[in-house]
């Protein structure tokens, strides 16, 4: 079988009728978060769409952003674009292994030089020139600036990859940075989640294989279309937010009734990302719906900002210290001036020229 | 969980209504200008109970069909006529995407020219080469 | 820096360091003053200061005989700002979640609605303040520029909340700093401002009280 | 040393104390003190709102008394206080306030402005800053003993006259008295009515009392014009001669200021306690009531209303006694709407009268107690300082208002039951 160069000759190959293709795009505008009446548009779109080369790379990382693809529906929707995609280089997914693996890698980057599209999950260490991650003796930052040389465009698929995750969290002992921080001359399209959803993934695939390039971005280069709203504008339980109605435990009336979770510690408002609507598990699920607060996974420093159980609205960290030594430092500062000023007072009493007729006398006029 | 239907604080649901209001102008719009309508439900947050409210609403009509085309989609015609429900699933039985459409006849369920050639092509093969029939569309 | 990261800070570093000043600045402030000190009274006391004190701390909260139309302002726009601003901050959710995370205690909430509308009382009372600050001559001689940045500082975080509720103008986590903010700068000018008020009005009021009880007079 | 802004800035500083401090930190600039002050009320300058007298002040506080103010003072950006300034302030310090107090009492802060006014006189007197006429007054009341320049044969003369009317003799000097008596040159000159009043009183009630030939003078102008010094200087006079004739009690007379300088900052000014105790005459008088000693008759018909002197009633603590004792002889007392600890001033108070620049304002603002009694309608108007009643009295007559004045000791002596048998007469004069 050739390599079929576009996708309708790659469906035909596949036995798939049009019938099938027309459901496929369908479900690609709809992964892509179009409108359906836009689906004719993605379908002729699609019946001319190159085959791209895609590389996958894979840094600081935990492999759940691989997890969440492959886990999901099988075979998918996703599979039939990742299928369609030359998927040329994912150290995980790959069958070559060593040598032939990096070969694989550099071959797909010399034949489609300035058209490969590179995936990157994972952050990138670069303290002490990046020695804390290394691929087949190259350290991560070295592979990824090699690599991006000749793509059209890079996916950073997880928050590790688009904003450092996990790894940058404070302390950030490797001097890890998002893929943002060191593409500044290609697109860098964020799918940031941790896990993202995976046809958030696909989505964005989807895009640039329908489209050409990539799709709108929002100020932290994440797709608007699954970026654009946040979770708390579409959670189900928004109306109990509204009346103000919050679980205060996870065993509670409230929780038990289904109440808003953000006395939870549900990080639902600042966070932007589609779970509220595509949800997880074919649809089946989401976090909230489960009984459980957004952890506010797609947002950046999310590791970092408070506890997951702590409300948004309540302070990080403790002010019991601060407010003690600000007590002893006021009480002791504000008696030392008080008294200075005091003792000023009677040293001035001390000092006074007692007023007499004569000075009446001098000052009329 | 979603809280149960007889809760007394449970809030209206706020996507069901508006959903049956978009589908009876999507049948006016249908009826007047033959203009055809897709809603995506897999894009809004819409719920099983949201669902349950929405076919209890529409009930079902007199349609019933089973496409298999890279996995199976059901179309079932509403009780009220020219209103469809549209699931994909894929080969594993998972659905893919949920869809009401306000047409005539849903697209997936028409036959598709690509598609008629190519059996035209496997008549032909079948039938011998004397009389191979070539269609308008094949010679253009 | 990111919203996440300027979040981060404002619900941090941020509010440790402004409850901090706050807290220097206003034990600072009330601990000067009562070092400060005053001559003892030689006098042979006709009344009890402690007595009077107290009881003036109290009085002076209500209208008192042969007020006029501008005092029944004050009073009636003073209590509308006062309890607005006290109420929606004390019993909104969300800033009970703030102090139950420093103190540890919490009390019952008032439905989003009421605090909306004690928001709207508060800033309307404000406004309604401001106007009269520049109309009334008598106001307007006695204001100087700590009058106006007060007024500015008091209503921003009323006005950001609310916009906050309602999700207006700026994305949610920006406006949630933008907030946090106006709240933690208002912590900051309180010792540093006449908005000491709110504390040393008590030390004011019983003194007056005090003076005037010595004499046997309830002030 | 002669008087300069440094010596005022100086003084300034050893009266900014706690009380100062919390009243300048809490204003909250909502000017509600304005409607307290007769000289707003019945003018609407806004200049005369009672904390903006208070600005140099306040200045002089923030600069030296608060972090920033401190901070902002060293780097130039707020000008130090000027003898300008001061200068300026000074009709506003002197002329249009009474020191009544009655903005103290409005206050929904608490601030007690009057309290600071107190203390902003004495950094004037210092400065240089007081009126003409409160200067002249002070300087006649420490050389010659008496602010009107009332010297003892004058008051000599003036017993006499009494003694003659009512037949009895008037005690001077008199070692180891119960009480000893003292008066203003107001009433010496203008009201000496009232040493007969309390002549016959206490020869009724057999109070054994006499008037010092050294110390009858009560006014103390240092009060007035805000200098302790001066003030202590007239208040040791007193206590001198309480001392030399060992008495228990001062009585202080119908005089609103007076009562302030020796019962409530004549310890303080000089120093040390008293070995006597100061006592008002209307509490004296009302004492007397409670023991039956002051048996009246008739009673006055006509309706009839009585003006609080601040410095008696809310500055003073003396509220319920001029109202019991009123009672005793009038059958239609009628209150007027803000009285007791709420009363309006006569506008002459705090040295006003004494102050020929404020003559003027002082009239305009008596329109406050011209409304007063023409809300009331009444023809009879009793009070209980000298002060008060010329002051009372110019505005009536400036107005033609024809109401009456009358002080409240000679109104109960007029109306004084007498009784026989005279426990009186075993009292040696």
């Amino acid at each position: 079988m050739t390599k079929a160069k576009t996708l309708i000759e790659h469906l035909e190959q596949q036995g798939i009728s049009r019938r099938g293709f027309l459901k496929f795009c369908a479900l690609t505008t709809s992964m892509m978060a179009l409108p359906p009446s836009m689906a004719p548009g993605v379908a002729r779109a699609l019946e001319t769409a190159r085959r791209p080369s895609l590389i996958w790379l894979s840094f600081q990382e935990c492999t759940g952003c691989t997890e969440s693809l492959t886990r999901s529906h099988s075979p998918t929707l996703e599979n039939i674009i990742f299928n369609y995609l030359s998927l040329d280089y994912h150290h995980t997914l790959q069958a070559a292994s060593g040598e032939a693996a990096e070969q694989a890698r550099e071959t797909a980057m010399k034949e489609n030089h300035g058209q490969y599209l590179v995936a990157v999950d994972g952050s990138i260490p670069v303290k002490d020139g990046g020695v804390y991650s290394t691929i087949a003796g190259i350290s991560n930052l070295e592979m990824l600036q090699q690599t991006v040389e000749g793509a059209a465009a890079v996916v950073a698929i997880g928050t590790c990859a688009a904003f450092g995750g996990l790894p940058r969290a404070h302390p950030n002992p490797t001097g890890a940075v998002p893929v943002q921080e060191l593409v500044r001359d290609k697109p860098v399209v964020n799918v940031s989640g941790c896990p993202p959803i995976p046809v958030v993934i696909s989505g964005v695939l989807a895009h640039y294989l329908t489209f050409g390039r990539i799709p709108d971005l929002d100020d932290y280069g994440r797709p608007l279309s699954f970026f654009g709203t946040s979770i708390h504008d579409r959670c189900y339980r928004r109306p109990y937010y509204n009346k103000g109605l919050f679980a205060e435990t996870f065993d509670d009336e409230g929780a038990r009734k289904g109440w808003c979770l953000y006395k939870l510690g549900c990080k639902g408002p600042t966070t932007y990302n589609a779970c509220a609507t595509v949800k997880w598990n074919q649809g089946t699920s989401f976090p909230i719906q489960a009984g459980h607060g957004c952890f506010g996974c797609s947002e950046p420093d999310f590791w970092d900002a408070g506890g997951f159980y702590q409300p948004l609205s309540a302070g990080i960290g403790s002010v019991g210290g601060v407010a003690a030594v600000a007590v002893a430092a006021g009480a002791g500062a504000g008696i030392a001036a008080g008294l200075a000023q005091q003792s000023q007072r009677k040293h001035a009493q001390l000092q006074h020229e007692k007023v007499t007729v004569a000075d009446l006398k001098e000052s009329e006029s | 969980m979603t809280a149960s239907a007889d809760d007394d604080q449970q809030p209206p649901r706020f996507n069901a209504k508006p959903i049956l209001n978009e589908i009876r102008h999507g049948v006016d719009r249908l009826l007047n200008d033959g203009q055809t309508t897709t809603i995506d439900l897999s894009r809004l947050p819409f719920d099983a109970e949201d669902e349950r409210y929405l076919r209890e609403a529409l009930g079902d009509g007199e349609v019933y069909a089973s496409v298999n085309a890279l996995g199976e989609s059901k179309v079932q015609e509403t009780g009220v006529a020219g209103v469809w429900w549209v699931t994909h699933f894929d080969a594993a039985g998972a659905a893919l995407g949920k869809y009401i459409e306000i047409t005539t006849v849903p697209g997936i369920l028409k036959s598709q020219p690509e598609d008629m050639l190519r059996g035209l092509h496997m008549l032909n093969a079948r039938l011998g080469a004397d009389q191979t029939i070539t269609s308008v569309q094949e010679q253009q | 820096m990111t919203s996440t990261e300027w979040l981060i800070w404002v619900r941090g570093p941020g509010l440790q360091l402004s409850l901090g000043i706050f807290i220097l600045g206003m034990t600072y402030r009330i601990m000067q003053t009562y070092f400060l000190g005053r001559a003892k009274n030689l006098a042979e006391p006709r009344g009890s200061q402690w007595l009077h004190g107290m009881k003036t701390i109290w009085w002076r909260s209500f209208f008192h005989p042969g007020m006029t139309i501008r005092g029944y302002f004050t009073i009636i726009s003073g209590y509308t700002f006062h309890l607005g601003f006290i109420i929606t901050l004390l019993f909104l959710d969300q800033h009970i979640e703030l102090f139950r995370s420093w103190t540890g205690l919490s009390w019952p909430a008032l439905p989003p609605i009421v605090i909306t509308i004690t928001a709207v009382l508060g800033i309307a009372a404000l406004v309604a303040v401001l106007v009269d600050r520049f109309a009334d001559p008598v106001r307007y001689l006695l204001s100087d520029y700590q009058d106006y940045l007060c007024w500015v500082l008091t209503v921003l975080p009323l006005v950001t909340g609310l916009l906050l509720v309602y999700k207006m103008w700026l994305p949610y986590t920006s406006l949630l700093v933008v907030h946090i903010i106006s709240f933690e700068i208002l912590l900051v000018a309180i010792p540093f401002t006449k908005l000491s008020h709110v504390f040393t009005i008590f030390i004011a009021r019983w003194y007056n009280g005090a003076i005037a009880g010595y004499k046997g007079v309830q002030s | 040393m002669s008087v300069s802004l440094e010596r005022g800035i100086q003084t300034l500083k050893e009266h900014i104390d706690a009380p100062v401090a919390s009243f300048f930190t809490t204003c909250v600039h909502c000017g509600m003190c304005a409607d307290a002050c007769l000289f707003y009320t019945e003018t609407k300058d806004p200049k005369y709102t009672p904390i903006y007298k208070l600005k140099p002040l306040r200045r002089l506080w923030h600069q030296e008394y608060t972090f920033w103010g401190k901070l902002a003072a060293k780097l130039g950006f707020s000008k130090p206080l000027t003898a300008e300034e001061l200068k300026e302030w000074e009709p506003l310090v002197y002329d249009s306030c009474t020191m009544c107090g009655r903005c103290s009492m409005t206050c929904p802060v608490g601030n007690d402005i009057v309290y600071m006014i107190r203390k902003m006189r004495e950094g004037m007197v210092a400065a240089g800053f007081a009126p003409e006429g409160l200067k002249s007054a002070t300087e006649r009341a420490i050389t010659i003993g008496s602010p009107m320049g009332v010297k003892f044969p004058a008051l000599k003369n003036q017993i006499k006259h009494v003694e003659a009317d009512i037949g009895l003799k008037i005690p001077v000097d008199v070692r180891g008295a119960e009480y000893m008596a003292l008066l203003s040159s107001m009433e010496i000159m203008n009201f000496p009515e009232y040493i007969g009043a309390i002549a016959k009183i206490f020869d009724q009630a057999d109070i054994r009392w006499t008037l010092a030939s050294d110390a009858f003078e009560a006014t103390n102008s240092g009060i007035q014009i805000g200098s302790s010094d001066l003030a202590a200087e007239l208040v040791e006079r007193v206590v001198a001669a309480a001392e030399r004739l060992k008495v228990n009690y001062v009585i202080s007379p119908e005089c609103g200021h007076a009562y302030t300088a020796l019962r409530w900052e004549g310890p303080n000014l000089i120093g040390r306690p008293y070995p006597f105790k100061v006592i008002h005459i209307l509490e004296l008088l009302d004492q007397l009531r409670s023991q039956d000693k002051l048996p009246v008759t008739g009673k006055i018909k006509e309706r009839l209303t009585f003006h609080d002197p601040c410095q008696i009633v809310r500055r003073g603590g003396v509220i319920e006694e001029p109202r019991r004792l009123l009672e005793m002889v009038a059958e239609d007392f009628a209150e007027m709407e803000d009285h007791g600890i709420m009363n309006w001033c006569c506008g002459g108070g705090g040295g006003v009268s004494t102050n020929e620049r404020a003559a003027t304002l002082k009239l305009t603002a008596f329109n406050r107690k011209r409304h007063q009694l023409e809300a009331l309608g009444v023809n009879t108007l009793v009070t209980v300082c000298a002060n008060c009643r010329i002051t009372l009295e110019e505005g009536l007559e400036f107005n033609n208002m024809d109401v009456a004045v009358l002080g409240l000791a000679e109104t109960l002596a007029e109306h004084l039951a007498e009784q026989s048998p005279a426990p009186t007469t075993t009292q040696t004069h």
